[in-house]
C-alpha cells in the first residue's frame, strides 16, 4: 500500500500544535523543507529536539513554532553562533533541556530500542548533570560503580531525509549517517523525505544499505533539494555560502522576517524554493558523480 | 629561520602538530585542530588516523572542510558510522588516544566551559554547550587545546564545567572513574601549560620571544612555572608552507590574529 | 602498514591456550577455515563464544580444544541437534554459561561499546535468569521497574570473515551481518579473513559499506572460501548437505575423527580443503551474480 | 472436501496461516511457521510483513531455505540489519505483531522448555536453548505455538521455563512488565488450545474428526473444554495445494506424520 502524499499533507496530518519533532541529520540530510512546511503551516508549542539545532530550527524559532528545545550543541556549524535560538535563550523565552551529543543521541538509542533508558560511562563533567535532572545514576550491579543514564526519548513526529526510497517507505541513506535511524525508530510517527523515489526492486537489489524500514513509517513524501541549505550526499552541495549569510541575516529580526516572507512564505513548497535559488546556485552546488564499487549479492 | 612572521593561530597550529603521534588515533573538529592533524600526518605522523564526530573514519578531504559533517569527508574515507557508533564503539570503548578541546573559559585544573557566561538558568552568555566535547574530555587518552593566551579566557575557576579537567585536583577526576587522561597540554599564543602531578596547570615552555610576564599578565590566577621552562622550536618554513599552501590557501582558519 | 599475514600465523600468534575466542558469523560467514586451524595447531583449553555453536565449535569441541562454551542456541541449524557439544554436556565434561540470542548480542554490544553492562527489558521467563548469576537486575531510575542486565563480553580474540577487506583491514561486509561488527568491537585483538583482498580505494569508493574499521584489526589473511560448509553472500552458497552429513558423521566418535583426520588435519590450509572438496560440490555451491543498484557518492 | 488427506504437520500449518492478520509483522522462523506465513500471503494477508532474526526484513526467497540465515533469503529482501538491531529496533521496541514459538515441553499455562530434561545443571536430555524464543515470547503482541498433541509435549509443569507463558497465572506474567501477550493460540494435529482468563490453557476447537477424548489423553494435566468448542474450518485443496506444489514441493517440511 502506498504511503506516498506531498510534503504538506504529511505535515498537516502528522504535526501537531505541542508536538514534539525530531528533524533528523548531522549536517547531512537536515530536512529544511519540512522546517519550511511546518512554518507554512503555522504550527505552535513545538518542542523542537536535535543533538545540533542548526538554521533549521534557528528559523522555526523566529518564526514562532517552538516552545522548548531538547538539544546538545547550539551553533552554526562552521560559523559561529545561532543567533536567534541564544537570544530567545537569554531572554527566557524558549525552554531548553540539555544534554552532550552521546547524551542525546543515547537518549534516541533507548526510545529506538524500547529501553527505558540508556547507561552511559562516566565522564568527570560535573555541570551537565547538575543542572538536567534527567541525567541520573544507576549502579552497575557487576563492579558496583556509578554509570550515567538518560531516558529514552520519543518523538511524536521524526522526520527523515534521505537519498532515495520506494513508495512503502523503505528508505536508503549514504554517507553521514547522523542519528537517521534511531529517530526512525524512537519515533511514534515517521515522515520520509526523499531524493527519489524508486522502485521496490532498486531496494531490494541491496538491502543492506537500507536505514529504515517501511514498516515504521507513515508517510513517503517526494521532495528533491529537501535539505537545502544542508546537503544530500552525492546529489548536491552544502550551501556553506548561505551558511555564512545567515550569520548576518540572523542579526536582526527584521531581516529575519524579511527572509521568512521572502524564501519560507512566499514560495508553495521545496520546488518553488528550489527554482527561486536560480541556476547560479544550482550551478555552485553540483557535484560530479564517484560511484561505489560494485557489490554482488548473488542470485539465490 | 627567527625573522619568519607568523600570525597566533598559524604559531598554535604548528605547535600542537608536533604533539601527535605516529599512528595516534585523533578524534577531530574543523578549524585548527583539523589543520593541525593534517600538518602533521604531512609531516613526521603519516599513520594518523583521524575521526570526524560525525561518524567519519580515515577521511582524505579534497578540500577544506567548512563544517564537520561537510560531504567531503565522506567521499574517499574508509569508513562512515552512525553518531552513536562513532561514540560508543570508538570514543567510550577506548579507541581514540587523542581529543582537541576548546572553550570560552579554561580554569587553574583545566577545567573547559563551552556552556554559559553567568547563571545557568539565567545566561548572560549563552555559548554553544557541550557538543562532543564532554564525552571527548571525559575518554581520550590525551587531550589537547589550543586558546589565544587572554586573562577572560584563564579565569581561576570555571562559570560552569562543560567538560572535565581536573575539577579540583587530580584526585577528584580520578574518583570519577572516567578512562581518559584528562588535559595533556595546552598550547597558547604564549606558550605551553601542561598539569603539575595535582592536575593544576603551570607553565612549561615559552615561545621564542614570549615571556613568563607576559604569561602572568594574561592568566586570571597566580600561574606557577616549572623548575625548567622550555623554549619551544621555533616555527620553520616547511610547516609555514605546508600550512599556507596546502592546507589553508584562503587563510579561512589562520588568517588574522 | 600492511597487517597481511597467512591464516596460520595469525593463529599462531594471537590464539593462546586458554583464551576466549570469538568466531562470528551468523549462519552467514562462519570462519571454518580458522576453526580448522585452530585445531590443527592443537590448542587447548578455550572459551568458544557464539550465539549459535553450529558445527565450527562442534568439531573443535571435538577435537578438544574448549574448555567452556559460553552460548544461547546449541542446534545444528535447520537439521536439528549438535551431537557432540551436547554429548560433552551432558556427560558433564563440558563446561557452559547459557543466554538468550539478545543477552548473547547485549553482552558483545556492551563490550563493543565500552560499557560495563547492557540493560534489557523484562522477557517474564525466569529459569535461565535463576540458574546464570551473570544475568542481574539494576532499577530503571525513571520508572523504579527492575530491567535485566548482562555484563560485557570482551573476547580474547574475534575472528570475523568478510567479502573484502584492504591491506590495513578496513573490512566490508553484506549480506546477513549478525554479530560481525560487535563481535570485533568486543574484542581485544581482532582477525579478519577475507574472501578477497582488494586495493584501499575499492573500500574507499563505499565507505558506508565498511562494517569494522582498520584500526581495531591486528591480522588480515586472504582466505577464499573460508567459510565453508558456512557461506558468503555473493561468492558461493551455503553447503546445506554438508549441515546434513554432519548429523550422521557426528553420531560416533569414530567417524568424527575420521573427518577430523581427513579434511583437517588432512590437508595444509584452507585453499587444499576446497581444493579436496572437488569440481562437483564446487559447482554446486556457485552462484551466479546479482548486483546491487548503483550508488552515487559524488566527487567533492 | 472432508476426503481430503493430509499429514499433522499440514493441518497445523493451515490452521496456524489462518491465524494470521493482513499487515501482521511476524518474527518467522524456519519450518513450519515459515510455511505457515508464505500460505497466508498466498491466500487472505498478502501484506503479511515476515522478518527473521538473522537480520532479514521483507524477504522474497527464491526456495525453501533450510537454515534461518539462508542466502536466498537476503537476496531481494527489502532491509537486512545486525542481530542486535532486529532484537532491539524491532523486537524489543514493540514493531512485532506475531512470533512464532516451539519447545520440547508446553505446560498447563504455556511455558515452554526448550532448554532441558531433568537438572539443568546435570541434565539428562540437553536441548538446544532459548536462541530468540525468550524475546519472542516476552515481546511479541501474540504468540502462536504449533507442536503435536502428545503427552509428554504437554506435561503440567514444564522442568525449565525457557520462554515464558503464563508462568502459574496471567497476573504472575502481567507483574513482570514483559510487553507482549504471551501466548495466544496453541494448533495441534487435533485441535486448538487458548488460555483462560487465568491463562490456563484449555481447548477451544477440535480439527474435524479429533474428539475431546483423544485431547484429554494426550495431554498431561486435566485439561478443560470451553463452553462451546468449535470445529475448525475443513483443510481445503487450495490450501493444501499451494503448500504442497508452491511452498514444499520436496515435502521437507511437510511430509510424514
Amino acid at each position: 500500500m502506498s504511503k506516498i502524499c506531498s510534503l504538506a499533507e504529511a505535515i498537516q496530518q502528522f504535526i501537531h500544535d505541542g508536538d514534539t519533532v525530531f528533524c533528523a541529520g548531522f549536517t547531512h540530510l537536515i530536512p529544511f523543507a519540512a522546517g519550511h512546511e511546518i512554518i507554512r503551516q503555522g504550527r505552535k508549542n513545538l518542542t523542537l529536539a536535535r543533538a545540533t539545532p542548526d538554521l533549521i530550527y534557528d528559523q522555526m524559532v523566529a518564526a514562532g513554532c517552538a516552545k522548548k528545545l531538547v538539544f546538545s550543541y547550539i551553533g552554526n556549524p562552521g560559523v559561529g553562533s545561532l543567533r536567534i535560538v541564544r537570544e530567545e535563550m537569554e531572554a527566557g523565552r524558549l525552554e531548553w533541556e540539555e544534554y552532550s551529543h552521546f547524551g542525546m543521541i543515547s537518549r534516541l538509542q533507548a526510545g529506538a530500542a524500547g529501553l527505558p533508558f540508556m547507561p552511559m560511562n562516566q565522564n568527570a563533567a560535573p555541570d551537565l548533570e547538575k543542572n538536567n535532572p534527567n541525567i541520573r545514576r544507576v549502579k552497575d550491579p557487576y563492579s558496583g560503580r556509578e554509570v550515567l543514564t538518560v531516558p529514552a526519548l520519543h518523538p511524536d513526529v521524526g522526520i527523515i531525509h534521505v537519498q532515495r526510497a520506494d513508495k512503502n517507505g523503505n528508505a536508503q541513506v549514504w554517507g553521514i549517517l547522523g542519528e537517521q535511524k534511531e529517530a526512525a525508530f524512537a519515533s511514534k510517527d515517521v515522515i520520509i523525505t526523499a531524493e527519489e523515489i524508486v522502485d521496490e526492486d532498486v531496494i531490494r537489489s541491496d538491502p543492506n544499505r537500507t536505514l529504515i524500514p517501511g514498516l515504521i513509517v507513515k508517510a513517503v513524501c517526494h521532495v528533491p533539494h529537501c535539505a537545502h541549505p544542508s546537503y544530500t550526499q552525492g546529489y548536491y552541495d552544502r550551501d556553506n555560502v548561505f551558511y555564512l549569510n545567515w550569520d548576518k541575516i540572523s542579526e536582526n529580526r527584521d531581516s529575519v522576517n524579511s527572509w521568512l516572507d521572502e524564501w519560507v512564505f512566499g514560495v508553495k513548497n521545496a520546488a518553488e524554493y528550489w527554482e527561486k535559488l536560480g541556476p547560479e546556485t544550482h550551478a555552485r552546488l553540483a557535484v560530479k558523480p564517484r560511484y561505489a564499487a560494485p557489490v554482488n549479492y548473488g542470485d539465490y | 629561520m627567527s625573522e619568519l612572521t607568523y600570525t597566533a593561530s598559524e604559531l598554535m597550529c604548528i605547535n600542537a602538530a608536533r604533539l601527535l603521534r605516529d599512528g595516534d588515533v585523533v578524534f577531530v573538529g574543523v578549524g585548527l585542530p583539523n589543520l593541525a592533524c593534517n600538518l602533521a600526518r604531512r609531516t613526521h605522523a603519516p599513520s594518523l588516523q583521524m575521526i570526524y564526530e560525525a561518524g567519519v573514519i580515515g577521511a582524505r578531504p579534497n578540500r577544506l572542510p567548512l563544517s564537520i559533517g561537510d560531504p567531503t569527508l565522506v567521499s574517499g574515507a574508509s569508513s562512515v558510522c552512525s553518531m552513536f557508533d562513532i561514540f560508543s564503539l570508538y570514543l567510550q570503548r577506548g579507541n581514540v588516544d587523542v581529543g582537541f578541546l576548546g572553550g570560552a573559559q579554561i580554569d587553574r585544573f583545566g577545567n573547559i566551559n563551552a556552556t554559559v557566561i553567568g547563571d545557568y538558568h539565567k545566561p548572560k552568555v549563552r555559548l554553544p554547550g557541550s557538543g562532543g566535547s564532554q564525552e571527548i574530555a571525559g575518554w581520550a587518552n590525551r587531550c589537547y587545546i589550543m586558546t589565544p593566551h587572554q586573562k577572560r579566557r584563564f579565569p581561576e575557576k570555571c562559570d560552569f564545567i562543560t567538560s572535565a579537567g581536573f575539577l579540583n585536583g587530580r584526585a577528584e577526576r580520578e574518583a570519577t572513574g572516567a578512562r581518559g587522561g584528562g588535559p595533556l597540554v595546552i598550547v597558547t599564543n604564549l606558550g605551553i601549560l601542561e598539569p603539575d602531578e595535582n592536575g593544576e596547570l603551570i607553565l612549561t615552555a615559552l615561545h621564542p620571544g614570549c615571556t613568563y610576564d607576559q604569561v602572568k599578565e594574561n592568566t586570571g590566577w597566580a600561574i606557577r612555572a616549572a623548575e625548567t621552562v622550555r623554549t619551544t622550536e621555533p616555527v620553520t618554513d616547511v610547516e609555514l608552507k605546508i600550512l599556507r599552501e596546502e592546507l589553508d590557501p584562503d587563510g579561512a582558519y589562520l588568517k588574522g590574529s
